[in-house]
């Protein structure tokens, strides 16, 4: 892809706040629009933004794409474990009041939910990043 | 005439959606080129999606959003929302497994369209 | 909800869909599909749908226009029909 | 913790798929004997889950604590709690065929891939099964779908990702149907858990919306399940599909489906709405008879093995339906008894053409001359089930066929009747082709044909070997002891008569 000074001084501009939208996205999800998978798909758009404007073998090798892989693995091990432990708090699966009676601490559950409102985003992120790096890739060529 | 504007005003969502829903199919079915059939296809899915957040949606209702203490409002059926962000992660993950199979087709038989792939399948 | 505004934005959306699927390239094709997806966006959050309207934004709009064009690169711009 | 069984049976594997994937990466042996404990343990918990029922009445469990019109529930009962051991058992005997079948077949860095796949696969056919909310059962098809898909494209052959292609948008148009038909109901009941579809619906059974959502979801899953004029994606996906995903997809996803077409008609809808308000048994009879015997002819006409198994599979659908259409209790014994004799018949007929793929790297008929004296065990099996499709005596598919013809019997339908037993005349015509070319044709090996099979061919390897001998038994098994099992059947019968 050629030099193009103004695409890439303008993402190096609107990545961070794409990404801070997107963390908003996510833990504002229980109480307004938005939530874990919107959040997630924001937060890999501002990596796509990089793939278009630095082209895909610069941030991949930032990124690592094992780590990627390590990311949704680690999303949906909080989205699980929170599960599991619902479970052995004497409730069923996502019932998240079980462990909020069993530790005692009120509101309780609005944490659980944001957490496991966070392994979602992470997964959705990770995968949507891995997806569309599959497609785009292309003997280091970028579209 | 006033019933049936009526009728016309509380249904036309429904009557777009199945037009767009007919468009969708047509290209799914008829376009040659399988990048179009996937185009068909998101049309197509999103016209299902139209058709239930039409009747999702309520006359003088607001967006259920969590609303300060003491306000008191009608909100818009939630649930058809909460089944239609499922049905648009399917939709996406349909459309990126058909996108990579194209482009694999594409790599292996150098066409991208239904009649000229069938030609190189039957010469293989 | 305003239905004339309503009707507006369903119509071109119509309009939207039947050139995504005339237009012999491709490239323009994906790009009609993304102004779709964000016709539909507005159409939502009109029909206080503020959730889908956000997700379709960001994945009909964004991932999947971004998908397309990857995969247009990849294989062939032109299209027979 | 069996009262959190249902929900373990499907969040236990998704981990155990991310799991596959981590460790695969470090190493892919690892893979195979993950994949095989998780299948062991669903397994385990199917059978139990089925004494559970058996013992206890139907099983409820609501995720995350939500009571149904709020929550998704997880219901098991008499009938899916019928379906759920085989489904598991036929993703085990899989599980088992598919090492080698995949080093052979698929390239070796898409191996992790292909497991996790495969596991999630098998997740979302056992979602699809214990749900008891109409959505998620839409959720879980996808999910299944879009394995699926991605299963058959990753076999070496380039064919494979047209026919993965076609099945994607076919299968997507089914997707679309039922979401569409879900809709619908949700527009007329204001509910999305199938028993209270089922309590609400009488109320509005002569709204449009009804009868729509009823065409649109039959529709659906008729593309699903491949009944006959909607079959078209089928034969080129379990063509060129790998050896242990077509085994998989022909057995249990269509199984599954058709749990889902069943599950959809009687429980939600019930009889007295598709016997009585509207009519559609004799137009559901009149196609599936169409189905029998077209997929029959199909399938004689073919020169592949494989090929012609898969058309089989159209023919034997059409069994299934053909209970769905005459309604009546003997009639749906016969059709759940066929859901599993054709699951255990099928897995092992196409586990044979798997090996012979395998072995021979062909299953083309011309290329397979003599090879019952190289592989005698493979073809015996083959008779064997064989022998259960076209319905001879002691055999399962003897019994569901047997059960089927009383039923369209009793119900008075005696063309129909006649149509089964002419499906059985044309399952000879087709078994015995490969019969004759196996075991009465003189080896082409010395007649300088473009394919020699090597010195090298010889018996499978025991890891395939022994799921479809096994599997190739149960025939035998099941259909000599099928008074025990019919006190599984009729309970499953007599509930989805009932209504919810």
């Amino acid at each position: 892809m050629r030099e193009n000074v103004v695409i890439r001084t303008i993402s190096r501009i609107s990545v961070p706040f794409i990404q801070v939208f997107a963390l908003y996205v996510i833990v504002h999800g229980a109480v307004g629009a938005g939530g874990g998978f919107q959040g997630g798909v924001a937060f890999a758009a501002s990596f796509i933004l990089m793939f278009i404007a630095f082209g895909l073998s610069g941030v991949e090798k930032r990124l690592g794409k094992k780590w990627l892989m390590v990311y949704s693995i680690i999303g949906i091990a909080i989205y699980a474990g929170i599960g599991f432990l619902c479970l052995a708090a004497g409730g069923n699966y996502l019932e998240y009041g079980a462990i909020e009676s069993a530790v005692g601490v009120a509101h309780l559950h609005g944490y659980l939910i944001d957490a496991v409102e966070m392994g979602i985003g992470i997964t959705v992120m990770a995968v949507m990043v891995s997806i569309i790096s599959d497609v785009m890739d292309r003997d280091g060529e970028s579209p | 005439m006033e019933a049936v504007l009526e009728a016309f005003l509380s249904h036309y969502n429904y009557g777009m959606a199945i037009i767009l829903m007919m468009i969708g199919l047509y290209a799914l079915i008829a376009k040659q080129n399988l990048v179009k059939k996937l185009i068909g296809l998101n049309i197509f899915q999103t016209a299902i999606f139209l058709f239930y957040i039409s009747f999702a949606d309520v006359e003088g209702g607001i967006a259920p959003i969590y609303l300060p203490e003491g306000m008191e409002a009608i909100y818009v059926n939630p649930l058809p929302h909460v089944l239609i962000l499922t049905a648009i992660v399917v939709g996406v993950s349909v459309t990126a497994v058909g996108l990579s199979l194209i482009v694999r087709i594409y790599e292996e038989y150098g066409v991208i369209d239904e009649a000229g792939l069938l030609k190189m399948v039957k010469r293989r | 909800m305003i239905w004339d505004l309503d009707f507006a934005l369903l119509l071109f959306m119509i309009i939207c869909a039947i050139a995504a699927i005339t237009v012999r390239d491709l490239l323009h094709a994906a790009v009609i599909l993304a102004a779709y997806s964000l016709i539909m966006t507005v159409l939502w959050s009109e029909m206080n749908a503020v959730d889908v309207a956000f997700t379709e934004a960001v994945v009909g709009a964004g991932v999947t226009t971004v998908l397309f064009i990857a995969a247009i690169a990849r294989t062939e711009r032109s299209s027979s029909d | 913790m069996i009262e959190h069984l249902p929900v373990l049976l499907v969040t236990v594997p998704i981990v155990a798929a991310l799991l596959i994937l981590l460790l695969g990466w470090h190493d892919s042996r690892f893979c195979y004997p993950l994949t095989l404990a998780t299948i062991l343990f669903q397994f385990a918990g199917g059978i139990a889950l089925l004494i559970e029922v058996m013992r206890e009445g139907t099983i409820h469990y609501y995720l995350g604590g939500w009571a149904p019109p709020l929550g998704i529930e997880f219901v098991i009962d008499t009938f899916n709690g019928y379906i759920l051991p085989i489904v598991l058992l036929l993703a085990l005997a899989t599980a088992v065929y598919a090492r080698r079948s995949v080093e052979k077949e698929i390239k070796p860095e898409k191996i992790v891939s292909f497991y996790v796949l495969f596991q999630l696969l098998v997740t979302g056919l056992v979602g699809m099964t214990i749900t008891g909310d109409i959505f998620n059962l839409y959720v879980f098809l996808e999910i299944s779908s879009i394995a699926a898909y991605t299963l058959i494209a990753s076999s070496r052959k380039p064919r494979a990702y047209v026919a993965a292609l076609n099945y994607l948008v076919l299968g997507s148009i089914a997707g679309g149907f039922v979401l569409l038909g879900i809709g619908n109901l949700y527009v007329a009941t204001g509910t999305l858990n199938m028993a209270d579809l089922a309590r609400l619906l009488p109320a509005s059974y002569g709204l449009a919306t009804v009868h729509t959502a009823f065409l649109l979801l039959v529709i659906g899953f008729s593309i699903k399940v491949a009944l006959f004029p909607l079959h078209l994606w089928l034969p080129d996906a379990y063509t060129e599909a790998p050896s242990a995903v077509t085994v998989l997809i022909s057995t249990v996803m269509a199984k599954v489906s058709v749990y889902a077409m069943f599950r959809v008609i009687f429980s939600v809808f019930t009889t007295a709405y598709f016997v009585e308000t509207v009519p559609v048994t004799e137009l559901i009879l009149f196609i599936a008879a169409v189905a029998i015997v077209a997929g029959a002819v199909l399938a004689i006409a073919q020169e592949d093995l494989k090929r012609m198994l898969a058309y089989s599979s159209v023919s034997q659908v059409g069994y299934i339906v053909f209970a769905l259409g005459v309604a009546n209790q003997i009639a749906l014994e016969g059709g759940l008894l066929h859901i599993l004799g054709h699951a255990v018949m099928k897995g092992c007929l196409f586990m044979v053409a798997g090996v012979i793929i395998y072995r021979l790297g062909t299953s083309s008929f011309s290329d397979l001359k003599g090879v019952a004296a190289t592989m005698p065990v493979t073809c015996a099996a083959f008779a064997l089930a064989g022998a259960s499709m076209i319905g001879v005596p002691p055999t399962i598919g003897f019994a569901s066929k047997y059960y089927l013809v009383l039923g369209a019997l009793e119900a008075g339908h005696w063309v129909y009747a006649a149509v089964l037993l002419a499906g059985s005349l044309l399952a000879v015509g087709y078994i015995w082709r490969f019969i004759e070319v196996a075991y009465f044709s003189a080896s082409s090996h010395h007649e300088g044909g473009d394919h020699h099979p090597a010195p090298g061919v010889r018996e499978a390897p025991l890891s395939m070997l022994v799921p479809m001998v096994i599997l190739s038994i149960l025939c035998l098994v099941l259909g000599i002891f099928v008074d025990p099992l019919m006190k599984i059947v009729a309970p499953a019968v007599s509930l989805l008569l009932g209504g919810a």
